[in-house]
């Protein structure tokens, strides 16, 4: 399958170096540096890590498909025939990846200029921004799982201090800490499972973790090996990506700066996990059954937080929740085997979702803060720019035929019907309706309608300076024009990304025109269904929510409340766990034994030093003479041993 | 010839030795290990280390003595009275030195008999500036930042800080006092 | 063989002999001279039979300088006090005049004197490393001093010691800078081949002495020179008028006059020094082996013998000079106060010899470049 | 010439003499020149093997020695001085506070 070259290119070391030399700067010497030199470094590194992207991608390119550049940093574990290097390899799937992070990831740094404008303490802001864009890099470009996992690693422990960035709101700190120990299930699955598949591969003489060695001698690996891993894996996917049941992390990690959100929780890092299982799409399709589970999970996850994000008033939490249901989407495709359209719809979710985000932060930045959209309406006039790109941005997440989300979103159901997953598909295609109508409700409440603005605010409501807008107009033309580079096979230039794509993760059975057409018809039937249903609600007969609320009652509630599941783990899991560390672990185990061992130890070294501490005279004559007889014992051995031996 | 001016230098250097071990009164053995170390190092330049022989006069017996010989006076050393002490430290002290002795005289009598005739140029100068400078130049700056450290924490470990100023009258402790002052000025 | 042993031992004693009887005459120069300076009469008793009286010539203080002091001196006395350490006592001063005597052995006095086919070098002991024993001969100087203070059991006699030894260590580092940089500059630590490298000249008439390269360095010596001979206006060890006479406040007999021969001795010492180092040694001015070479006159060819002996005579006439010009500064200048001396040494002497070395350095770099 | 032998069994014997004064003296100068007396053993030692050798860094080694004498009598005196003005003795035995 992979017949091109490898070839060394050793700027792809510069892309790591330069955002590894913002957080440095940032770190010791932004404070001192100033606001404005810290805001042209941190974008700076991101920038040029982008540019350096680009002329990566050129260079790939004009090799043949299927092509990589690589590059080793150094030389990392040698245990005995285990070798691990720190190597990049920047084949078609990471150049997108790279790409997307480095590309939306220099928009938002720039947004984030404007919008953590009055911030005091931007120098760590951007120093961990810089940091996440060094992991995710790390993540992205890393040519083996264990280089891979330092990044997937990195990027956790960013996410967790952003989310905590104002880690003096102790309600803020909880969720960062929440995130972070979600993740670290996830992590420990995806642990495991590069256990599992060394230990497959070791068994069997095959010491490597590297990418490309892995998939060339994967039919080493048994089918149970690779279903055990797969799951795993998996399970690390859906810790990062907020998967069920891993996804309760998300919706709370909306308390960081929004540039953050958009950067980390919507763009970049949650993809992480779709990634992953495309990275190892060569695994998954040793075992059907794991891809049954990743694709049921992702249809799964996507028609719920649909659901929740119906009844959410939150901009940022409706936004959170569409965007689970959007990575939703990606393993529906990914699991149907569609990982092209998977990491298709990863680049246009990037650019929707960023933009999405980004604007809500714009509002946000309007509005002095706040976030309840019961306290909006009538934005429209006001943030004119705002209200333009926003409409974009939710026209391309409906899939609204021509935006970028469409064809993205289309791939997926199209391959998710082709493999047979019928249920799937109709899940699918319902959760399509389902987005055009929630977020049409965030649109709609929050632009058009009667004004909900609180009186004192209105004063002072005005557009986002230039800073701000820009990147939301760029990524607004990307949110249009984006899913053009994957056209439906056969029309105009074709599906050029997934032909790029193909050589790395491979291909899927397309089906019919006409057919492909018709199943096109329905989702989008659905979408726009969605929108309609949106318009009557929320702009042409407002009191109609209350009264749907009222009549649906019970439901209505339950979606309220997400369906109270952060309420089952707090009863199945934390209460139980505070118990049995409060009674078993530190009344009992601490108490008697693991103290009685450290008062035991102790006490025998106590006992023991005062025994010999005699020997300590203080007299620096006596240490001497010891020293001269251990020198004597020294000498005599010498003298025997020369006399042994001539 | 040459061996008689061995023997003599070394009876010299072995009977100045025992002085510095021997004497009671710490300034005879100062005198004494002055002897010493002129012993050694005209044996140092019997031996062809000609430069090596004269620098050890210099930076011993010029230098490093005549500090111990301040601080001698500054701590105003009388002859000891000569309490017998620990016997049992001097009598197990006195065994591990004669086992010492032995030890090392095992060692050294085997070695090689008569040296080698020294290379030209072996032990002057030029030859020793040139391992100096340039094989060992890393450890030469070491030493020279050893000094300075070394100094610091002389000057900072025997200065007489305010708090601990014995306060004693007397014209004695006044002018010391005076000259102390005039010289931190 | 005991040829040359023979002209080693008449070098030796020839030098000896001439230090001290230089360091006697210079006794009676300071009389006179001192004398001349304050527009007294000075030592003027002790004629013997009144010869010079009777010949009308005036009694010029020679006699009791030379005959009559050493004469009292040597038979008064030898006192030492009763607690004092009689072992030390009796060697200080020995201990004292004995490395200045040693060290005139690496002094170059001249140049080669040919006597048929042998080749006399008019240097005591020609060696290698002449500066450093040099060197270590003056850190030995320093325990005359220190001990015929200590082991007279005074305290005026252990502050003079104390006082001696602080300065001529303090001043030692001066002095060591200065003779090091005249080492750099001639690339040797061969005295007489110092002395050598000081003949010729620029531009056919300006003698390269060592004076032309070094003027700080000659300024440094003469000055560390002084204060390491303990005399005005470094003479705070024997300050009399606070300490009586120092470290020999409890000497007497030939023991003290030991001591003021060491004195003596010192100051020859450093006038032949300065003149070794700074001027030339035994070098006359357009005087090579063969002869005269003056510059636009001519040049007159001259045997070895008359070269070596107009040699020997400059450098003798070159160090009689350093002396008299050390006891005018003796009887011009007045004495310091402690804390100046060692203010003086310490952080003028010393940052000044190294300033001077690092600049030779640098100079000499450049020149070899 | 001398058998460098000899030289060595010099070294040897002035270095116990040393070691016999570090170990029986209480006087802490005392001690102090003892050590001086086994640095210098050692440096004898040192130039005589250098020289049967025929190597110079036998004398380098000497210079090092030397320096770092020259830095450990400096600090070494001071703490004395320190010592002495603090308990007001110099004997080895006596300053044992650091016991037990």
């Amino acid at each position: 399958m992979v017949n091109g070259v490898v070839v060394e290119f050793p700027a792809l070391k510069l892309m790591l170096l330069l955002p590894a030399l913002g957080v440095v700067f940032n770190l010791f010497l932004g404070r001192r540096a100033g606001r404005a030199i810290v805001n042209v470094v941190s974008v700076a590194a991101v920038v040029g890590a982008f540019l350096l992207a680009l002329w990566a991608l050129g260079e790939l390119l004009a090799l043949p498909a299927g092509s990589a550049l690589k590059a080793t940093l150094w030389s990392w574990i040698y245990v005995g025939p285990l070798q691990i290097d720190l190597g990049l390899r920047f084949d078609a799937l990471a150049a997108v990846m790279t790409l997307v992070v480095s590309g939306v990831g220099s928009i938002i740094h720039l947004y984030s200029c404007g919008y953590m404008g009055e911030d005091p303490d931007y120098a760590r802001f951007f120093a961990y921004m810089n940091l996440f864009t060094l992991s995710m890099l790390v993540l992205v470009l890393g040519n083996n799982l264990l280089f891979m996992f330092i990044g997937w690693e990195g990027v956790g422990l960013c996410s967790y201090l952003l989310i905590a960035f104002w880690y003096d709101n102790a309600q803020f700190a909880y969720n960062g800490r929440k995130a972070f120990v979600v993740n670290r299930i996830g992590d420990a699955g995806f642990l495991l499972g590069i256990f599992a598949l060394a230990a497959a591969f070791a068994s069997r003489g095959l010491w490597t973790l590297d990418f490309a060695a892995m998939r060339e001698h994967i039919s080493l690996v048994s089918s149970a090996v690779a279903t055990m891993a797969g799951l795993l894996f998996f399970l690390g996917a859906t810790g990062k990506s907020a998967q069920i049941p891993l996804y309760v992390w998300l919706p709370d990690a909306m308390v960081g700066p929004t540039p953050v959100s958009a950067l980390i929780h919507a763009a970049t890092m949650v993809t992480a996990g779709v990634y992953m299982v495309a990275r190892l799409g060569f695994l998954y399709q040793l075992t059907p059954a794991t891809m049954e589970v990743v694709a049921a999970v992702g249809a799964i996850t996507a028609f719920f937080a649909a659901t929740v994000a119906l009844a959410q008033s939150d901009i940022k939490r409706v936004l959170a929740y569409s965007t689970i249901s959007q990575i939703g989407y990606m393993f529906l495709g990914a699991g149907a085997g569609a990982f092209g359209a998977a990491i298709f719809h990863i680049v246009t979710h990037a650019f929707f979702k960023a933009l999405l985000f980004l604007g809500a932060g714009s509002v946000m930045h309007a509005l002095g803060g706040e976030q309840d959209m019961s306290r909006m309406g009538g934005l429209r006039r006001k943030l004119p720019v705002t209200h333009a790109t926003m409409l974009v941005a939710t026209l391309a997440i409906t899939a609204v035929p021509g935006f970028s989300g469409f064809f993205s979103k289309d791939e997926i159901l199209e391959a998710a019907y082709v493999s047979g997953h019928y249920w799937l598909w109709g899940l699918g295609v319902i959760t399509a309706g389902l987005t055009g109508l929630y977020m049409f409700r965030l649109f709609f409440l929050t632009f058009y309608g009667r004004s909900r603005v609180e009186a004192a605010r209105l004063p002072r409501l005005h557009e986002s300076p230039a800073v701000m807008t820009i990147p939301l107009v760029i990524l607004a033309l990307l949110s249009l024009g984006g899913g053009w580079i994957g056209l439906p096979a056969g029309m105009l230039w074709g599906d050029r990304i997934g032909e790029f794509l193909r050589p790395v993760v491979g291909q899927v059975k397309s089906v019919p025109g006409l057919e492909a057409l018709a199943l096109s018809a329905v989702a989008s039937a659905a979408a726009l269904s969605g929108l309609v249903l949106a318009f009557v609600f929320y702009v042409a007969a407002p009191g109609l929510p209350e009264r749907a609320a009222a009549w649906s009652g019970a439901l209505y509630r339950a979606l309220r409340e997400k369906y109270y599941v952060d309420e089952l783990y707090d009863f199945l899991v934390t209460r139980p766990l505070f118990f049995l560390s409060d009674v078993a672990f530190d009344r009992v185990i601490d108490s008697y034994a693991i103290e009685g061992l450290v008062d035991g130890a102790a006490a025998a070294a106590r006992g023991g030093a005062a025994a010999i501490r005699r020997v300590e005279t203080g007299n620096v004559q006596h240490y001497a003479l010891t020293y001269l007889c251990g020198a004597l014992a020294v000498l005599a051995y010498c003298l025997y041993y020369s006399m042994r031996h001539g | 010839m040459e061996v008689g001016v061995f023997a003599f230098f070394a009876v010299l250097a072995v009977v100045s030795a025992l002085g510095v071990v021997l004497q009671r009164s710490p300034v005879h053995s100062l005198l004494a290990l002055v002897a010493t170390l002129l012993a050694i190092s005209a044996l140092l330049i019997g031996l062809g280390a000609v430069a090596i022989g004269f620098l050890l006069a210099i930076v011993y017996v010029g230098a490093i003595v005549v500090v111990f010989l301040f601080v001698i006076w500054l701590l105003n050393l009388q002859r000891d009275p000569g309490e017998p002490g620990h016997l049992a430290a001097k009598f197990f002290g006195a065994f591990a030195v004669a086992a010492l002795t032995a030890e090392l005289f095992a060692f050294f009598v085997r070695a090689p008999v008569g040296p080698p005739p020294a290379p030209a140029g072996y032990g002057s100068v030029d030859r020793l500036a040139d391992l100096i400078f340039r094989d060992y130049l890393v450890a030469f700056e070491a030493t020279s930042l050893l000094l300075l450290v070394a100094v610091v924490g002389a000057v900072a470990v025997a200065r007489r800080w305010p708090a601990d100023q014995p306060r004693r009258s007397g014209a004695g402790a006044s002018a010391h006092g005076e000259l102390r002052r005039a010289e931190r000025a | 063989m005991l040829t040359d042993l023979l002209i080693d031992a008449a070098k030796a004693i020839v030098a000896v002999l001439l230090v001290l009887n230089l360091a006697t005459v210079l006794l009676w120069f300071e009389r006179k001279g001192s004398a001349l300076i304050q527009d007294r009469v000075g030592a003027n008793r002790a004629a013997i039979f009144g010869i010079g009286r009777r010949l009308g010539v005036p009694n010029l203080g020679v006699t009791n300088t030379f005959v009559a002091d050493p004469l009292k001196m040597f038979t008064k006395e030898d006192f030492v006090p009763d607690q004092a350490d009689r072992f030390l006592h009796t060697l200080a001063p020995f201990l004292s005049l004995f490395p200045v005597l040693v060290t005139f052995a690496v002094v170059p006095f001249g140049d080669r004197l040919i006597v048929g086919s042998r080749v006399i070098d008019l240097q005591v002991c020609q060696l290698d490393v002449g500066v450093l024993y040099l060197l270590a001969v003056l850190g030995i100087g320093i325990y005359g001093a220190a001990l015929g203070g200590w082991a007279s059991n005074n305290r005026w006699a252990l502050l003079g010691g104390v006082r001696a030894s602080a300065q001529m260590i303090s001043y030692e580092l001066a002095m060591g800078l200065a003779i090091i940089a005249v080492v750099m500059t001639f690339g040797t630590l061969d005295l007489q081949e110092i002395c050598r490298r000081q003949g010729g000249a620029w531009f056919g008439w300006l003698p390269k002495w060592g004076i032309i390269y070094q003027p700080l360095a000659f300024l440094l010596l003469l000055t560390a020179g002084i204060a390491e001979s303990k005399r005005i206006p470094f003479d705070m060890p024997e300050g009399e008028s606070e300490l009586i006479a120092g470290y020999f406040t409890e000497y007497s007999g030939g023991k003290q006059a030991a001591f003021m021969l060491t004195d003596f001795a010192e100051v020859v010492l450093v006038s032949a020094l300065v003149a070794t180092f700074f001027f030339g040694g035994w070098q006359v001015p357009y005087l090579y082996p063969e002869g005269f070479r003056l510059p636009g006159i001519g040049s007159v060819l001259l045997p070895n013998l008359v070269v070596a002996v107009l040699g020997v005579l400059a450098f003798g006439l070159k160090v009689v000079f350093f002396c008299w010009l050390q006891i005018l500064v003796r009887w011009t200048l007045p004495r310091f106060r402690y804390d100046q001396l060692m203010y003086l040494g310490w952080k003028i002497l010393l940052p000044l010899g190294l300033i001077n070395l690092a600049a030779t350095a640098v100079v000499i770099v450049a020149v070899a470049s | 010439m001398t058998p460098v032998s000899y030289y060595l069994v010099l070294g040897a014997a002035l270095f116990a003499i040393g070691v016999a004064g570090v170990v029986i003296r209480r006087n802490l100068i005392v001690i102090f020149m003892s050590i001086e007396v086994m640095l210098n053993a050692v440096n004898l030692t040192l130039v005589a093997l250098g020289r049967a050798l025929g190597s110079t860094d036998g004398q380098v080694m000497v210079f090092f020695v030397m320096t770092v004498g020259a830095a450990e009598a400096a600090v070494g005196l001071a703490l004395i001085l320190a010592a002495f003005r603090s308990r007001h003795t110099i004997k080895a035995d006596e300053l044992n506070l650091m016991r037990w």
